[in-house]
């Protein structure tokens, strides 16, 4: 991992100070506190903002790529046009297993054609992340696959230094952010790097698989290994591990008419490649008819199909589909039985 | 529209609550509602009467053999018929009685006279008659009843969602049940209601019914895993699937 | 004069549930007058036996779905009263809140779908969908508005889902609190459009005196709690419940009936307006005094503009309540207790009269038994004796008009028929 | 800095249809109608053959159609539907004059790459049923110029004679005669039906073909791809030349929506037409 290094350090006093001129012009999402959970959801003032991580149920791509999203309305006499719909927006505080969500999403959508409603809304994003200190939570596992620092997906990147933080600034837009609404001092130069150090020694023994690069090759040879029936078998096929995965973004796409039966619109949603009719076709036959070949699928794609395209591991180690299954099937358990570590 | 098509509503045994949340409409859905479609029959709230209707909406379980000639009359003159709510399509709540013999239920409540009134095994609608669609819930939920009749108007499929309300539970981003403790069918159930009880500090008791393909054996093992005998499993699912032979293979 | 009148009315409409009038004169002398409760009967109380105590108040909300509310909140009150459960002030006034949202489903819908048509000489609300507009919109919006808050409060107005024995499992939050308190201040308004509305009716005149029971709570309009009041002996503590609810069976009724001081009892808005009209908010008070509702009322048909009458109090009862709410810090609480074998009652005022639940639980929680007393089934015996003291008075109408007044007179009850079919043990003989 | 993400252009008009004017509607078969249609806001199609369209019926929902007919230098094209479910049931309710919504053409379809390799060999069509929509696209391409190669030989197989596709056409082609012949079968015969009975297997011993000078073409349901695949290699013949056409439940048609992926391949990018030397090792292929 190579160094990086700040230009500004900012207070935090100066931050939140910041956020809140912000609030003026963006609507602003951050780690916030609703009902008995932790979210990120968009926040009044700077005072809703939890700073002490704890992971969420959802990720936050769901700024960018949001449940359900119409994308065409129309007419009953034939009137038809994209809806394309973004606001400008300050995603903030997110850490480095969804800033790599992030990258892999926003390359997947903007691969080969690109995506007008996902990209309006990067493009109307500031992205503000905060490097983790330390591991979540038991069930995060990014430091295996290579995701506990962030490679893309951020405009600006935030350390933690004694009272306040490091930022380091990774596009115009975060730069531009800076000078518009963020009071800061010049950094030394070593901040992000001492910040490092002590991240390093917090992972401790927590290193990346030692097969990590080759993993697209274990999964390609393991097609047939043991472990696929042994998880599989318990698989819900609830799809709980795709809704709440940050690289995760299928969707379904449905019409509906208003009752009058004279407006109607086109709106996608998040659609799940865990259920059972995910891959059924309209002669009868489903591709993927049991929980194995779907859990299959789905650990593929991370680690192996999308893996080749992006050059990095899908599956950012976030932890969350370990959480949310009830069978307890963990991507990161299946790697290990099919040699990632060994 | 060329024509309206013209819909009745019937009711068997049950709490009518399924009409109630149908017409739990806004003013102008209900006003929308009566420009695609013609209500001739719908005893709860009119005083029409017909004999004529393409679209039958059929509410509660069959809980006695004379119900039978009527539910046959109405399949017979329909052109679609569809089940409104878990009474009619999966027995619902009526079947609890079912797991006692019927001398036990009716002891139980007229011990003067038990035998007076006429009562049988609680049967669902596509037990007797071919069902076409089923709206399933207890109650149903609105926007799903006024998106069904709105396909089959425009002869689209219902469009009932086969996955189960674990789906639409994360996607309300709910902190799932279980990590309090509480067991959930959520990941058997059929979703379609938003996961109306999660999200609002219940659990899910299964009132949808069972999605095709369920896996029972791990729902099994996960209750057990948070602590609940097979018994106090299979308790669960009698609130609302006594007729489902996947989870009870020995039912009536 | 009709000599002979033979009327048989199958499935009287726009009732909940199902019922049948039958009446047969023959040279002017009644032979049979009555009204059979044909429901399919449920068995409810032998469903809820061996039951877990966390579930008893969701079966019984499928006792009857525009009650739900009234069976949920009966049945954790006696649950409550058998497990010894003091609930907390938040509980109390959420509790409040839902129901509000059931009275104005319930009283909306019988008003205006389910009475009004009669008056206006429509077979049903959808002819009125063209010829008043306005009013449908309006009774629409009143009733959407009973769900709304239903929505919030218990995850949905039939069969709530958070409704748990101690506590609700979800508290509304500090917007949703003032967006109900403006659709209740909103609805107000509405209300007193409706007073014009509602003035235009010509009830019938018609009057019988009987005795009237509700709960009472000095002081209190008293809906969720109180002891058991009649307008003949006075006050009563709520366990002792079964002396006002003698059940007995009769041939042509699936639901059993129930009787006290006289052959028959009304219970329901006009019981309720006549025994605590005195507590009945200032609006309340001004609504019934514009519709010319005066206690003590002996006409049974006044029972709708009683219930509209409520409407206004319940709303102000919500908004104090709401107002109450948001000045407390919400959260959800614990429902741990102890377990153990117990019994207790649960009587609630429900927009048709009270409801009793009356649980027995074993030391493991579990159901032992359970008797549940509608009001529809109270209400049975007094709507026959209305007929009796009605029919002779209107012999001279046609057979269509005397059916008509009979089906208004049901209507004007306002019953539950689904209810009143599901079943009643008949325990301590 | 570090690098900055190379990120592709928006495209507002990815899920935008464009208007299509329905001007010929025929009745094949009970299931199966063919429509010509008429681009009305641009000159042509401009598609290749096996390339595909997303149709749109408004508010009922969008379907991946398959381009019937022949690359064009005019903006009419046609397709055949067989009505299945939401979208291809309504098309079938639509009157000539009817406007219908698409986006594409889309997929990868018999590119000039590919057909330049085709010329000089001997074409050998398996098409079954419904297969017939998208390979008639390039049918109807290459008989044209079917001097440029060796034979051109079609095995179509139906249920029954009733089930026939463009029975017109199929006459036509059978009439042509020099280097084009067509063999047919079905599965059952009825009165009517006088040619070969039985699966379509049946016809690939009957006619001669050089293995290695041959390429083959084989579209159909997936049940027919086993057998027909079998068939072939047992003829000796190398993958490189046999290409087939995938049928996989599609939402969006560029290679997002996930629902046709085949393990690492998106078919509606990739495909829906595979050469089968390049993707016999996909497990999820058949
Ligand atoms: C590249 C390509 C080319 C094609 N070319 C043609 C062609 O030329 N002509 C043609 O007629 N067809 C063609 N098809 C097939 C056609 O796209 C399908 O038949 C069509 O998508 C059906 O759409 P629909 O809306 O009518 O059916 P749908 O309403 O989507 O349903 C059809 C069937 O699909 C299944 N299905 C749909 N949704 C679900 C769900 N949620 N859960 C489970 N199962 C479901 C069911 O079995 C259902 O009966 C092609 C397909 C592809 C991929
Ligand atoms: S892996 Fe777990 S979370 Fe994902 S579908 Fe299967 S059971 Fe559900
Ligand atoms: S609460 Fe129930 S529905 Fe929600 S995720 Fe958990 S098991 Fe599934
Ligand atoms: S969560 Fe379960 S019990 Fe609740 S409404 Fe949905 S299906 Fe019914």
């Amino acid at each position: 991992m190579s160094a990086q290094t700040p230009e500004f350090v900012i207070t935090k006093k100066d931050l939140l100070q910041g956020l809140d001129k912000a609030l003026a012009d963006y609507q602003v999402a951050a780690l916030t506190k609703k009902d008995d959970r932790v979210l990120y959801d968009i926040i009044k003032s700077p005072t809703e903002v939890v700073f002490d991580y704890q992971p969420t149920v959802l990720s936050p791509k769901k700024f960018f790529f949001p449940q359900d999203e119409t994308i065409l309305e129309y007419t009953a006499d034939g009137k038809i046009s994209a809806k394309i719909e973004a606001k400008p927006t300050v995603l903030f505080g997110i850490r480095p297993c969804d800033l790599n969500g992030f990258k892999i999403l926003h390359e997947a959508f903007a691969d080969d054609h690109g995506d007008p409603n996902y990209l309006a809304k990067v493009e109307q994003t500031v992205v503000i992340g905060i490097d983790c200190e330390k591991i979540c939570d038991k069930d995060a596992f990014c430091f295996k696959v290579g995701s506990q620092d962030a490679t893309g997906g951020f405009d600006l990147m935030l350390y933690e230094i004694a009272d306040g933080y490091a930022i380091e600034i990774a596009t115009d837009k975060g730069s531009q952010f800076i000078s518009k609404y963020l009071t800061t001092s010049k950094a030394n130069g070593d901040e992000i790097t001492s910040c490092q150090a002590k991240k390093a020694a917090n992972f401790g023994q927590e290193k990346p698989f030692k097969n990590l690069a080759k993993l697209p090759e274990l999964f390609e040879q393991n097609k047939h290994h043991a472990v696929w029936d042994q998880e599989g078998s318990r698989c819900l096929s609830c799809g709980s591990c795709i809704m709440v995965c940050p690289t995760c973004y299928c969707f379904d796409v449905g019409d509906e008419w208003q009752l009058n039966l004279k407006k109607g619109e086109r709106v996608r949603k998040w659609d799940a490649c865990m259920v059972t009719p995910f891959a059924a076709v309209g002669s009868g036959e489903n591709f993927r008819h049991t929980a194995t070949y779907r859990l299959h699928h789905r650990i593929n794609r991370k680690f192996n199909f999308l893996m080749k395209k992006h050059n990095q591991a899908v599956c950012v180690g976030c932890g969350r589909c370990v959480r949310a299954c009830l069978a307890d099937i963990s991507p990161k358990r299946i790697a290990e039985a099919i040699g990632a570590d060994s | 529209m060329a024509t309206k098509p013209k819909v009745a509503f019937f009711d068997f045994s049950c709490c009518e609550g399924c009409q109630l949340a149908a017409i739990d409409l806004t003013p102008e859905q209900l006003l929308d509602l009566l420009e695609v479609i013609d209500i001739v029959e719908f005893r709860e709230a009119i005083s029409e009467k017909s004999d004529s209707y393409d679209i039958a909406i059929v509410e509660g379980t069959i809980t006695r053999d004379s119900d039978i000639p009527r539910l046959q009359k109405i399949r017979e003159t329909a052109k679609i018929l569809i089940t409104l709510g878990a009474c009619s399509t999966i027995a619902g709540i009526n079947a609890l009685k079912n797991f006692q013999t019927k001398a036990e239920y009716q002891q139980d409540v007229y011990p003067d006279d038990p035998t007076k009134y006429e009562t049988t095994t609680a049967r669902a609608v596509h037990e007797i008659v071919e069902v076409d669609a089923f709206i399933p819930g207890c109650p149903i939920d609105t926007d799903e009843f006024v998106r069904v009749v709105k396909n089959l108007v425009l002869g689209k499929k219902p469009d009932i969602p086969e996955y189960p309300v674990c789906v639409e539970c994360k996607r309300n981003e709910n902190v799932c049940v279980y990590e309090k403790g509480i067991q959930c069918l959520g990941p058997v159930t059929r979703a379609g209601c938003n996961a109306r009880c999660p999200s609002n500090g219940g659990y899910c008791f299964g009132c949808r019914g069972i999605i095709p393909e369920p896996n029972l054996k791990s729902q099994q093992d996960i209750m057990q895993r948070y602590n609940l005998t097979f018994d106090q499993m299979q308790e669960k699912f009698k609130l609302f699937l006594e007729r489902n032979k996947e989870v009870f293979p020995d039912g009536k | 004069m009709a000599n002979n009148v033979h009327i048989d009315v199958h499935h009287i409409t726009r009732v909940e549930g199902h019922g049948n009038i039958k009446v047969d004169i023959q040279n002017g002398e009644l032979k049979e007058c009555k009204l059979e409760i044909v429901e399919a009967p449920r068995f409810f109380e032998a469903m809820l036996k061996g039951r877990h105590f966390d579930e008893a108040a969701l079966i019984t909300s499928r006792i009857c779905g525009i009650c739900s509310v009234g069976h949920q909140l009966a049945s954790l009150a006696a649950t409550e009263d058998a497990f010894g459960i003091k609930i907390s002030e938040q509980e109390r006034l959420l509790r409040r809140l839902i129901n509000c949202g059931e009275y104005f489903e319930s009283h909306v819908l019988h008003i205006y779908f389910l009475a009004v048509p009669d008056f206006v000489g429509a077979k049903s609300v959808l002819p009125l969908v063209s010829t008043h507009k306005d009013v449908v919109v309006q009774a629409l919006k009143l009733k959407r508005l009973g769900h709304h808050i239903g929505d919030i409060i218990g995850g949905r107005l039939i069969h709530p889902v958070n409704l748990f024995p101690k506590a609700i499992t979800k508290v509304p939050s500090k917007e949703q609190l003032e967006d109900i308190i403006l659709k209740l201040k909103d609805a107000q308004n509405e209300l007193k459009q409706g007073v014009k509305t509602l003035k235009t009716l010509k009830l019938p005149s018609f009057e019988r005196e009987t005795e009237y029971i509700s709960l009472y709570k000095k002081g209190e309009y008293a809906i969720l709690e109180g002891n058991i009041f009649s307008s003949d002996t006075g006050e009563t503590s709520y366990k002792n419940y079964r002396d006002f609810t003698n059940e007995y069976l009769i041939d042509h009724s699936t639901a059993k009936r129930a009787k006290h001081n006289r052959d028959s009892f009304m219970v329901g808005a006009l019981a309720r307006f006549n025994n605590s009209h005195e507590w009945l908010s200032d609006s309340a008070k001004e609504a019934a005094e514009e519709l010319g509702l005066k206690a003590p009322c002996y006409n049974s048909y006044m029972n709708t503009v009683a219930q509209f009458v409520e409407l206004f109090h319940i709303a102000d009862d919500a908004i104090a309540a709401a107002e109450r709410l948001l000045n407390m810090q919400l959260e959800v609480e614990d429902r741990k207790f102890p377990v153990k074998a117990c019994n207790g009652v649960g009587a609630v005022e429900v927009p048709r009269g009270i409801l009793y639940h009356d649980y027995t639980y074993g030391d493991d929680g579990l159901m032992k038994k359970a008797n549940c007393i509608i009001p529809t089934g109270q209400n049975l015996d007094n709507i026959e004796n209305d007929f009796k003291a009605l029919l002779p008075t209107i012999m001279d109408k046609s057979q269509e008009e005397i059916t008509l007044m009979l089906e208004m007179m049901v209507r004007a009850y306002d019953p539950c028929i689904s209810c009143s079919a599901h079943i009643l043990t008949v325990e301590f003989v | 800095m570090r690098t900055k993400l190379n990120l592709r252009e928006s495209d507002p008009k990815l899920y935008l249809p464009e208007r299509a004017k329905i001007l010929k509607i025929k009745d094949f078969t009970e299931n199966e109608k063919f429509f010509e249609l008429a681009l009305l806001d641009r000159p042509k199609l401009g598609h290749v053959p096996g390339q595909f369209l997303q149709v749109s019926v408004l508010g009922i929902g969008e379907a991946p159609i398959s381009i019937s007919s022949a690359p064009a230098e005019h903006n009419r094209f046609d397709m055949c539907v067989r009505a299945i479910g939401d979208v291809t049931k309504k098309l079938h309710t639509l009157n000539v004059g009817d406007i219908v919504y698409i986006r594409g053409p889309f997929g990868n379809g018999f590119a000039e790459k590919t057909l330049s390799t085709m010329l000089g060999k001997h074409l050998l069509f398996i098409v079954g049923g419904l297969g017939y929509a998208p390979l008639r696209s390039l049918i109807n391409k290459v008989v044209p110029e079917r001097d440029k190669y060796k034979k051109i030989s079609v095995l179509y197989g139906c249920r029954t004679s009733k089930d026939r596709m463009y029975a017109h056409e199929l006459d036509e082609l059978s009439k042509i005669g020099g280097n084009v012949e067509l063999l047919e079968t079905v599965d059952k015969a009825d009165e009517n039906w006088t040619g070969s009975c039985g699966v379509i297997t049946t016809l690939i011993p009957k006619i001669d073909f050089n293995p290695n000078e041959t390429i083959a073409m084989v579209v159909g349901p997936p049940i027919m791809y086993k057998f027909v695949l079998k068939a072939l290699l047992e003829k000796n013949m190398p993958k490189e030349n046999i290409y087939i056409d995938l049928e996989r439940r599609m939402k969006c048609g560029v290679g997002k929506c996930g629902h046709c992926q085949m393990e690492g391949i998106y078919v509606c990018q990739e495909g829906p037409v595979f050469n089968y030397a390049e993707v016999e090792k996909n497990e999820e292929l058949l």
